[in-house]
């Protein structure tokens, strides 16, 4: 299996914090690795890192062996990043969000496959209402239906995904992310809960490199 | 001879140590030079009587307030160019000094005003400039201070600089027009004829003040350096020395 | 030499007050300007140390 | 492009949801401009001496209110993190929000130009010549401010900060376009003003979207 994503020697410095140095990790396709350590460690930094969100104070990010730094627009387009907090605006509703999301990350998304995923992630109620109204646990699907959306990404770096979502949803997302990795992408994400997967889960402890 | 070598903060650091006493003394030895063929060589001015010894230290603040600016904008460039945090530590010790001369250029420009032309403010286009500059320069060390993050603090404020940097010839030239549209003859500066030792005084004090702004920079650009670099163990071990030091001295 | 006497040099052709006013804030500024870097430097010289000292042990 | 139209057609159905923040910007723009005459007396020679200026210096001003609201709200969502995420360079959707935004403020106060001219006893024909700086300067002063907006992105006391980094560098813009008005009521051509506010649009459109790009990039590091 190629080796999809090489990490190197990878120091972060958080204003005056140097939260790890000299982290490194491989991550091939079919992969799905969990990044464990405790709030504040740099858990979502090192992700950052990873989808070139932010620059690191040392060491180099490679995706298929090519810093991503230097081709920054090829691997976005390889790339679905999904942050912490749903990335949605309060006056739009789930559908023009989604819809959104796509255009701007230069997906193809019709109207009938928006709703096709919005449905699947148990949102087909709330179509026509702001996302302001919904709860935090609905809003952080309606971010999350991205992922049904986003098959032609190979690399999906995911923050906290699991959180706010109740056991159903945990599972049908967990199914998502194996079906992905089935077919021949990778996935990295970070999360407080234990999930169990199809596919062989390994771990990294962003602690253990602490500085 | 590798030029990189020198933009490294480490190799840097002691050199801009040991140039720090040598423009130092340059620089008051061409003031005190300056200042003697400014007052003591140079004739009374015919038209403005002795009043006119003010270009002098005018004229020296307002060249280096603007030079400064361009030299910022010039380290902006490198620095966002090439990543070289040095070159964004120079940035942002400039600015004060480049602040101060535009302020003091602001001062004596006033204080010059007033018995020459009547008045203490006059809206010429070299003044009106001047204040600009002044806001700019305000403007770059607001923004680099309110930042937390030094790393962005340093791209953003070079960031500005250029910006600045090319609308300082674009205001330059819409104050020159405005000015001259307003208030008639825009007032020169320098029209009363300059005798040859005046326009020397003034080239001396004009080298006196670059001397002393290359001093002051390297000094605030060894102390960011410190503040920055402070992780790298040769910055670690020179903390330490002058931590030590300190203490000892006792100097609180 | 321009002055018979030092209260001439002082008196500037009566625009003393306008001259020293100038060159006398300018030297202010610079010694204000010197004095707080020198400041600056030992209060960042202490935080340095400080914080060296909390990080080692 | 597909970027382009998408962030476009957003950020207008956006504005367009929150009418009344531009409701906001416009009338905070004829509030000002209708200030002066209090202060200085409605004498209509008068009002005309300084009814250009003031024009001016009131869109400048509004214009600097609406800035805040062009990116705070993307990057406390986390919309803009996904915007530089996108494979199209981010000068293409910066350059689609500068747009809307120019639309949503720059353009009402262009449009309602010609009601300040009344208030300030011009003639039809300097209001018109008021109007049409304003449509050539304004994008000036939406490009110089979005990259002020992107600097001060996230940061306390951004409103203050925003106003001391864009005004200095609106003053030519503020020169040539209350300039246009006084030199066509002296009766001189107005030619070169107006060309030179439109030349100075066009430098800022080829420059400020690549600086508003690079300061987004960092602040949402």
């Amino acid at each position: 299996m190629p080796v999809m994503l090489d990490v190197d020697q990878l120091s972060c410095q958080r204003g005056e914090r140097l939260l790890f140095r000299r982290l490194g990790l491989t991550l091939s396709a079919g992969e799905l690795l969990r990044v464990t350590g405790a709030n504040g460690t740099g858990k979502t930094s090192l992700l950052r890192l990873l989808a070139g969100l932010s620059y690191p104070a040392a060491g180099s990010v490679r995706f298929l062996s090519s810093p991503i730094l230097q081709q920054r627009e090829s691997f976005h387009a390889s790339l679905l990043y999904l942050g912490h907090a749903p990335a949605l605006n309060e006056l739009l509703t789930p559908l023009e969000n989604l819809r959104f999301a796509c255009a701007s990350a230069g997906d193809a998304a019709s109207k009938t496959a928006c709703l096709a995923a919005l449905d699947r992630i148990g949102l087909q109620g709330q179509i026509d209402l702001p996302c302001s109204v919904l709860s935090q646990g609905q809003r952080r699907r309606v971010g999350l239906a991205r992922l049904f959306l986003a098959s032609r990404r190979k690399l999906w770096i995911l923050d906290e995904p699991f959180t706010a979502l109740d056991t159903h949803a945990i599972s049908e997302l967990a199914a998502t992310l194996d079906a992905h990795c089935t077919a021949g992408g990778a996935v990295i994400f970070s999360s407080h809960q234990d999930v169990s997967f199809r596919t062989p889960q390994r771990t990294l402890d962003v602690e253990s490199f602490a500085a | 001879m590798n030029i990189f070598r020198f933009s490294s903060p480490q190799t840097f650091y002691p050199l801009a140590g040991k140039l720090i006493p040598v423009f130092g003394s340059l620089a008051a030895l061409f003031c005190a030079f300056g200042l003697y063929l400014g007052f003591f060589v140079a004739p009374t001015d015919a038209v403005q009587g002795e009043v006119y010894r003010i270009i002098y230290l005018h004229v020296a603040a307002a060249w280096m307030s603007m030079f400064i600016y361009l030299v910022m904008a010039f380290w902006s460039a490198i620095g966002l160019g090439l990543g070289t945090r040095l070159s964004f530590y120079m940035t942002q010790a400039l600015a004060p000094t480049g602040a101060l001369f535009c302020f003091i250029a602001l001062w004596s420009g006033a204080l010059w005003g007033r018995p020459t032309w009547g008045a203490y403010w006059v809206w010429d286009a070299r003044l009106t400039s001047q204040l600009l500059l002044l806001f700019l320069y305000f403007g770059f060390i607001a923004l680099t201070r309110s930042i937390e993050d030094p790393r962005r603090a340093d791209k953003a404020g070079a960031i500005l600089a250029l910006v600045g940097a090319v609308n300082v010839p674009i205001i330059h030239f819409s104050v020159k027009w405005w000015s001259t549209l307003h208030q008639g003859a825009s007032v020169s500066m320098t029209r009363s004829s300059l005798a040859s030792s005046m326009l020397i005084a003034m080239l001396v004090m004009a080298f006196a003040a670059w001397f002393y702004s290359i001093a002051v920079t390297l000094a605030r650009a060894r102390r960011i350096i410190l503040e920055r670099e402070r992780h790298t163990d040769w910055a670690a071990a020179e903390i330490a020395r002058l931590g030590r030091e300190l203490s000892v001295t006792g100097s609180r | 030499m321009q002055w018979q006497s030092f209260s001439e040099f002082i008196a500037m052709g009566g625009r003393g007050f306008y001259v020293w006013g100038s060159y006398g804030l300018a030297f202010i500024l610079i010694l204000a300007e010197l004095r707080l870097l020198a400041q600056r430097r030992r209060q960042s010289l202490q935080r340095l140390h400080q914080l060296q000292q909390l990080e080692k042990d | 492009m597909k970027t382009f139209f998408a962030v476009l057609h957003r950020d207008l159905l956006l504005a367009w949801r929150a009418r009344s923040d531009l409701l906001v910007a416009l009338s905070f723009f004829v509030i000002v401009a209708s200030l002066f005459p209090f202060g200085v007396g409605a004498e209509p020679e008068q009002l005309r001496a300084i009814g250009p200026g003031v024009v001016w210096v009131a869109a400048l001003l509004a214009s600097l209110l609406a800035l805040p609201r062009l990116f705070a709200q993307d990057f406390d969502n986390g919309v803009l993190e996904q915007l530089l995420l996108s494979p199209e360079p981010p000068v293409i959707w910066v350059s689609a929000k500068i747009l809307a935004h120019w639309l949503t403020t720059g353009l009402p106060l262009v449009l309602i130009a010609p009601v300040l001219g009344l208030m300030y006893q011009l003639e039809p024909g300097a209001s018109g010549i008021l109007t049409l700086s304003l449509a050539l300067g304004t994008p000036v002063l939406s490009l110089l401010g979005a990259i002020g907006a992107a600097l001060t992105l996230g940061l306390r006391g951004a409103g203050s900060l925003l106003a001391l980094l864009v005004l200095p560098l609106c003053v030519p813009v503020l020169v040539f376009g209350a300039g246009a008005v006084d030199a066509w009521a002296g009766g001189m051509p107005v030619t070169a003003h107006l060309s030179l506010l439109g030349g100075g649009s066009l430098a800022a459109l080829a420059l400020a979207p690549f600086a508003c790009a690079a300061a987004l990039r960092l602040a949402c590091e």
